[in-house]
């Protein structure tokens, strides 16, 4: 799993790393046809692009088949609690700026058992990038109905079809305060995934990306009429935000020039229901990032703390006989 | 390695001083203050020499009593007494003026000697109206023949009802053998301030001074303390107050107490629990705290959100304890070992996240401010009910450490033992304490700083070629965990069952690998343990067993004891899992054995109980399952702080 | 208070059946059918009478083994054996082709006599590739001389890797004395169908029928039966592979063996651990059944979903197991008593709710199907590691019932007795089964529906006047309870320290009432509980205790050894909080005590773990707590099922 | 607590519910000022003007200052945990229809620890009205930040200030599916209060209401900007939505005509910082509710109950022999 050592110093002469850098030894295990090997190249592709040191970089994830996702990336991975891949990597990154943090979750990780992470998430605004896999299934447990299943859908909790019209994760992350890159991608439009993760993943800030990810164990169709017909995709385009190349925007035509600034236009397109949006619905750089409001003043030597620690005692201290009987203030 | 156990007591050489000295400088000062207020010439009270006093100071909240009483214990306690306060906390918010729920104050035991527990009932209350005096009596806080000092203005009130129900109090109480003193304290007030219900505590204060002869520089002094933050005039009012009480009592009253005192060699801080765990978790090099608020471990978290950025460090008040728990866990991982907060109810909602470091091994520092349960009970009350769930809490196999601190002082150290076996041990360690030492003040030597309490800067060297992240050693079960940034070490930590090389393992052999090693951690960590030493007698007729907030008292009621003539013993446990060896064999030298604790046990009287079905108090539980003596047990869930007298009671009847 | 437990094996009347009967109908059907096909004519075969043998079907996940292995099983038990069919479950989603982690299929064990768990080392073992053969080498799952058929396919495949793998496991695995024979599943089967692969099951079905001479027309229903759902061509195709694997056998194979069968008087059912307890919780009369998805409880949830709404009732999958704890004490307090299922995981989640629920005294069912912890741990796999979490898990002192299922047929009472128990003594009734009896099916009395299983309708009757919520029985500590709906019934419910009125409790006394009387239910209870009968002799050198899914293994043992003339027996806990009288008399009665349990415990092998530090198992440590005898423990950690013949190992190796 | 039997009996003839009647005998224990006594008053009087039976109304909460509510009304109260005030209240509802339901929850029960459950809450739209008592601040554990402080507020967490700008319970409601009810409310203008009360109890559906709440303990002065100046509360008023009186009117001139049914819209009026928006921002009576889509067909009587488990066994049935030995289909 780890270069040894002799293959790191050699890095340190060519300086290059290679897509093959960012795979583990162990081969994913996902379905075949399944969305998320899709975005494990993608994001490898990135990595490989950006140059991402792999001991620099932290893939968090909960609990899912995505949530398998950091076992597959040759670098230091976490894959923790259902539901708490938010807070840990909130975690990791406080204390931590040097390291690039990255969570994979699903869509019953991020938008059911940790939604209140999620919402709360969103409004730290800490610098990292996540990647929400929403096949709108429970796929790891087998085909149980999630909070983005479609009304109706028949799954192994909902025999006779789901009751409730899904959860929309574009239209809560706009809600929240804070968020400062809201983007949408799909499994099946790689070109486009890649750009938007690179973009996210450039954006100091809580970037979200809700990738729309298929699942053919359990939802072998469930995507097609989409992918039958492109005019269905919207893509929004824009100089701050997703530009086509050629070819792509041959096949889809169906393009809104969407300004990633626009809140109000971001959350009116987040609620289309027919047509899924592909791009980036929201951007504002300005939003400050909890780690740097956090951050000490001074770093916090030996020295630093025993002075505070004296000073602090001071406050409490009955000193004896000899000296001052007073208390200082 | 070595650790720092600091649970014995600290040898405390002093200088005896005794007597009311009226002779001294101050007190003359004040004489001839009280001549110029011409009132008549002070009387030479001959001052009653005791060894101890529990005082009472109790008003509606937000008049003062608090505060006052926590003056005059620090005022006590540099003047050499020993001292022991207790916050006496309404349990309503903004509850009504003059009602019982409503009482507020402080319990200050002042000693000539050290004390480390509250004690039992008061000798003396001051009361602001006869309603929060009532609450005292009835709940059997006042001596039988209490001195009680009470505000007099009520037996005039404009409104019928109150004069009548004061002047109903005042006849039954005297009748009941209480010794009521009335004391207008108001009046006497208005004569410096404008609004004498703010300024009241500053003269009782100084009643106080005058009673128990405390120096009056000293009481100048903490008068200032207080109110540094306020302008001169609040200051110079407050003063005033301070004085006008003393003089009143002076002349008026005809009660002097004479404690002897003696001022400690060296430097003693007064704090209370809760401050000393965040003093602690400073010491301990800790850079991040994550919390959610809960009663009663939220006071450490603002005091430590005060300090704590000084350091350049963080607490983070996440959006509830599963996250804080999470985000502590991210922390640690990352290489910052990190401490979580809380109370009984997030201590449940931790524990899965608590299982997760367990099988990650991710070193994590939980501290439970232990409070009255089940469920959300009584929040702002002391109990000792965790300590199974901190024990088994979690669902499967999941070792963790547990410890108890016993005192105040004890809180301070053992949040930086913690920190240390948690990083040692790549281990949980749970730190219990309790609503009683949270808000408890009592002087402790002033600790010396040490480098070594510190955590050691983060590992980012890049791993040895082909090494594995869990590479457990065979004879400890300890493994080097990699921290990212470390070139080399890369890895995918996960809660699933793993092997050495953190790939998830599904086969039989892994999974029980894991499983044996961190359950092997638990036993070498337990093989560093000293045995605590015996309080009393090496053996006799009767060992009582404690663990955290119960140890003052214990030892208080076997001193006691012993002083009767009984074989009365006290072993207390500051490690509860793993236990130090030798327990065993320390309780096979007595003839019975008995848990003291603060939480339920089934009372064998009713025709219900028997040894079938009795359900026994937490520790005796663990000690009987390990060393097969019958352990028996007493307990109580009254929501506070045991009393040495009541130990000592049930010790006398089970001896009979 | 009278509970319904049906923890003894049930007694079963049968007329007997032997041998291999060729000569009736349904096999000269075949022999004819055979001649037909212009195959050699069938040799006479004499059957190898065996009392009972363990049968494997494995393949690729999705090639249908589980079917073929289930259908055996069906066709078995019909046929009159004794049976106990195991899922071998892939431990990956989607695992490659070949991968010995993707092994699927099942385990089946058919017998003389009825059986009551999976047995040791499996006889025989059907495999569809050489891979997944090696995975049940590796584990150590098949006998020395096992019988294997394997598909032979591989030994020609175009990918040499392939092919050469295949010959060189064929011949290391013949060289080590097993007994291999190479069938050309596939090559046959497309005679039949145009993908053989997919038909292949039915063809290994047909082979099985003719080793273990079941009767063909059961064989033949119950393919019908499995493709019911499917339309006739698809039947008629199944029906033909059936066919053709039958005769294939009896003209190709030297293979058949007979097992006496007997056919049960009265109707049996065939269900799996989690079928029944979905069938129980339908049983039970309760309607709302709060659940978030989690292996393994999940397939519980997924048959429920199915049949409940049937009855007019609710399967809510709430957004986390916390919301589906409190989803289901919202119910509960509304007077429809309801259930939550989960696993491991979530039961640590919801420890706070039930805390709650405990403290409001609101009647509870909470199901945990055990699986391997501690974390996420292995979610497929089975474990005994929540029993202590169970008991201890919650902050405070929060008493509930504790009781675990033995057998599947268990599963389906304990879940209407746990209602019945919750909704007496307004508590939460823990049910813990695992996986190992979630997956697992066995024939047991069909049961016969009582109206008295069910809860009574809500009572919406106006409270007497005056009459409190909690007013407590001082002897049994119960309370009758007010529901929404009527009228003079209402108050506050509150997870606060409450008084009989349900007012916010501050004083000492009031609190411990509360806590009294809520632990007091426990010991209420505990009187009505019988004590269990010990299997084997009442008294020798060696009892056994264990709870939950390792009661059939544990009797086979004793069954075994007291063959071989040991003196040990065998007690099975059904309550493990509280426990019943008189266990600790069935105790003393031998010289030596041990649990067997699926967990944890460490061995006092290494050089660090002794008396002071070592681990117990979870019903060793209740057991040594409660009744001070020294309860030795043996377990595993597995994450399977625990075989007769390692008890019986472990059992020889401690008497000697 | 309990009024006597008798009393019931007169009840059911003189008809008449008093608000005596839905006062318990505990006295609000609240501060005095505390904005939790206003809405107290308010829901009273909507249960005279109802005519609730107290004993068809259950009031759920979790824990907070303002989660003591159900301990002074006089009904059946659930005074629960912290932060799971909804799943219970959603648990008791889904099978009795016949009560109603209401919930009282503060800032920190609702949008920090029970973030998740209010999402979730809100997408299953279950006959219920919410009160949201957002004092901005946690009052009963004394004054720690809450996600709705605003940003720089001095708590006991936060002694130099809060570090995030406030999140919005109201944005981030409408972000939801299923959002049918959703308004906004303020302690200091009881008409409006009770109005707006009265509209979420007779909306079917989940109704939410956001109650700016004055904590004069720990925030004396924090809403006094709004106080002073009526011109910064901005008053929605609609034929479908909130109506004022000519004296409300007067005093609070700063209006706008905003249609209930316009939900991008309401989004935007949600997101006004400054001003504070007082009416209903959005409502909508098609969305089904929950416990309606999974009521039963049939009774669950024993009769049919036995007849089910019967269906059930016979699948999984092995017959002695004298019975058809094939299984049933
Ligand atoms: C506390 C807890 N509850 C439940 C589970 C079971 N579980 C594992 S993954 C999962 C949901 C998977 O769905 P999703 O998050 O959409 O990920 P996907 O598998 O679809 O990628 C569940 C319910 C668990 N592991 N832990
Ligand atoms: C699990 C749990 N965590 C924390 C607490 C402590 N606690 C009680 S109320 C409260 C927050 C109160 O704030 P809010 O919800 O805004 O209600 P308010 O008091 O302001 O009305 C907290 C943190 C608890 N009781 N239970
Ligand atoms: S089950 Fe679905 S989500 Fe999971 S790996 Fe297979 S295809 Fe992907
Ligand atoms: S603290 Fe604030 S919210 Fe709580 S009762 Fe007092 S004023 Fe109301
Ligand atoms: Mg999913
Ligand atoms: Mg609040």
């Amino acid at each position: 799993m780890s270069a040894p050592l002799t293959e790191c110093m050699l890095k340190l002469i060519d300086e290059e790393y290679t897509l093959h850098d960012y795979q583990s030894d162990i081969p994913p295990r996902w379905c075949t046809g399944c969305g998320d090997n899709g975005i494990l190249t993608a994001v490898q592709r990135l990595c490989r692009d950006e140059q991402l040191a792999p001991e620099k970089t932290v893939f968090v994830s909960g609990i899912g088949c995505s949530s398998r996702f950091p076992h597959y990336m040759n670098a230091y991975g976490f894959h923790g609690l259902h539901g708490r891949a938010l807070p840990v990597a909130e975690g990791v990154k406080l204390r931590r700026p040097d390291l690039h943090v990255f969570v994979t979750t699903g869509d019953g990780d991020c938008c059911s058992i940790g939604a209140a992470h999620w919402i709360h998430a969103v409004r730290y605004n800490m610098n990292m990038t996540v990647l929400l896999h929403d096949n709108q299934i429970y796929g790891l447990t087998k085909m149980q109905a999630s909070p983005t299943s479609p009304r109706g859908l028949k799954s192994n909790t909902t025999p006779r079809g789901t009751y409730l019209d899904p959860l929309n994760p574009l239209t809560v992350t706009l809600g929240v305060a804070n968020a400062s890159f809201v983007a949408q991608a799909a499994d099946w439009i790689p070109e486009a995934l890649y750009d938007i993760i690179l973009q996210a993943y450039r954006h100091k800030g809580f970037s979200f990306v809700r990738i729309l990810q298929r699942c053919p164990e359990f939802l072998p169709h469930h995507f097609d009429p989409w992918l039958r017909d492109p005019a269905k995709m919207r893509l929004l385009v824009h100089p701050q935000g997703l530009q086509l190349s050629a070819a792509l925007s041959k096949t889809y035509r169906n393009q809104e020039v969407h300004d990633p600034g626009n809140l109000n236009r971001a959350r009116e397109i987040a609620s289309l229901t027919d047509e899924i949006p592909v791009g980036i619905l929201y951007r504002n750089s300005q939003v400050p990032c909890y780690e740097d409001l956090r951050e000490g003043e001074r770093p916090n030597t030996p020295g630093l703390i025993k002075t505070v620690l004296e000073e602090e005692f001071d406050k409490f201290t009955i000193w004896p006989e000899e000296q001052d009987g007073a208390p200082r203030s | 390695m070595k650790l720092r156990m600091r649970t014995e007591a600290f040898p405390n050489p002093t200088r005896e001083r005794t007597g009311c000295t009226p002779g001294d400088e101050a007190a003359r000062g004040l004489a001839a203050a009280v001549g110029k207020t011409g009132g008549a010439a002070p009387r030479r009270k001959p001052a009653v020499t005791v060894d101890e006093h529990i005082v009472e100071i109790v008003s509606d909240s937000g008049e003062g009593a608090q505060r006052c009483g926590q003056s005059f214990g620090s005022i006590a306690a540099r003047t050499g007494h020993g001292i022991w306060t207790v916050e006496i906390i309404p349990a309503e918010i903004q509850p009504p003026a003059r009602s019982i729920a409503g009482t507020s104050g402080n319990r200050v035991r002042l000693a000539s000697r050290r004390i480390m527990n509250g004690g039992d009932e008061a000798d003396l209350v001051v009361a602001f109206n006869e309603q929060v005096l009532l609450s005292r009596v009835r709940a059997d806080e006042l001596k039988a023949d209490c001195l009680i000092l009470l505000e007099s203005k009520w037996r005039t009130d404009p409104d019928a009802a109150i004069a009548a129900s004061y002047a109903h109090v005042c006849d039954e109480l005297t009748a009941r053998g209480y010794r009521l003193h009335e004391i207008p304290m108001e009046r006497e007030c208005v004569k410096y301030v404008p609004d004498p219900r703010r300024g009241k505590n500053m003269f009782v204060l100084g009643l106080l001074c005058s009673i128990y002869c405390l120096d009056p520089d000293i009481a100048r002094a903490q008068v200032r303390f207080v109110f540094r933050k306020k302008d001169e005039k609040v200051i110079d009012a407050n003063l005033e107050l301070l004085q006008a009480g003393y003089e009143w009592a002076e002349v008026n009253l005809d009660l002097k107490f004479a404690i002897s005192s003696s001022r400690p060699r060296e430097p003693q801080i007064v704090v209370n629990g809760n401050t000393a765990l965040a003093l602690g978790v400073v010491a301990s090099g800790m850079e991040v705290c994550a919390m959610y608020p809960i009663t009663p471990a939220t006071s450490a978290s603002h005091y430590l959100s005060d300090i704590f950025e000084k350091v350049g460090c963080v607490v983070h008040q996440a959006e509830d304890e599963i996250a804080a728990c999470a985000f502590a866990i991210g922390a640690s991982y990352a290489g910052k070992c990190a401490v979580t907060i809380t109370s009984g109810p997030g201590l449940s909602l931790k524990q899965e996240g608590l299982g997760l470091a367990v099988m990650g091994e991710i070193p994590l520092v939980v501290i439970d401010v232990q409070r009255g349960g089940p469920s959300t009970g009584q929040p702002t009350k002391a109990e000792q009910g965790d300590l199974l769930a901190a024990c088994f809490g979690g669902h499967g196999d999941a070792p963790k450490i547990v410890m108890a601190a016993a005192t105040i002082e004890d809180c301070f150290y053992s949040v930086i033992a913690a920190r240390k076996i948690a990083e040692t041990f790549n281990m949980v360690v749970m730190v219990l304490t309790d609503a009683s030492l949270a808000t408890a003040q009592q002087p402790f030597p002033r600790p010396h700083f040490r480098d070594d309490w510190l955590a050691p800067p983060v590992d980012q060297s890049a791993a040895p070629d082909g090494a594995k992240p869990y590479d457990w050693d065979p004879r400890t079960g300890l493994a080097a965990r990699f921290i990212p940034g470390q070139p080399n070490g890369m890895h995918c930590l996960t809660g699933l069952a793993h092997d050495r090389s953190s790939r998830v393992a599904y086969d039989p052999e892994a999974n029980q690998e894991g499983i044996r090693h961190r359950s092997l951690k638990l036993a070498a960590f337990q093989r560093t343990l000293r045995t605590p030493a015996v309080f009393g007698g090496e053996d006799g007729d009767l060992l009582l067993v404690g663990w955290g907030s119960t140890k003052g008292a214990i030892e208080e009621a076997v001193e006691r004891l012993r002083a009767e003539g009984s074989r009365v013993s006290a072993l207390h446990l500051k490690f509860l899992q793993p236990m130090a060896s030798g327990i065993k064999e320390a309780m096979q030298r007595f003839d019975k054995v008995m848990t003291i604790e603060n939480n339920w046990c089934d009372r064998v009287d009713g025709d219900l109980i028997d040894g079938q079905n009795r359900r026994y108090s937490s520790l005796a539980w663990l000690l009987r399952a390990r060393h097969l003596i019958d352990v028996d047990c007493w307990g109580e869930a009254r929501g506070e702080a045991i009393k040495p007298g009541a130990i000592v009671e049930v010790v006398r009847h089970r001896l009979q």
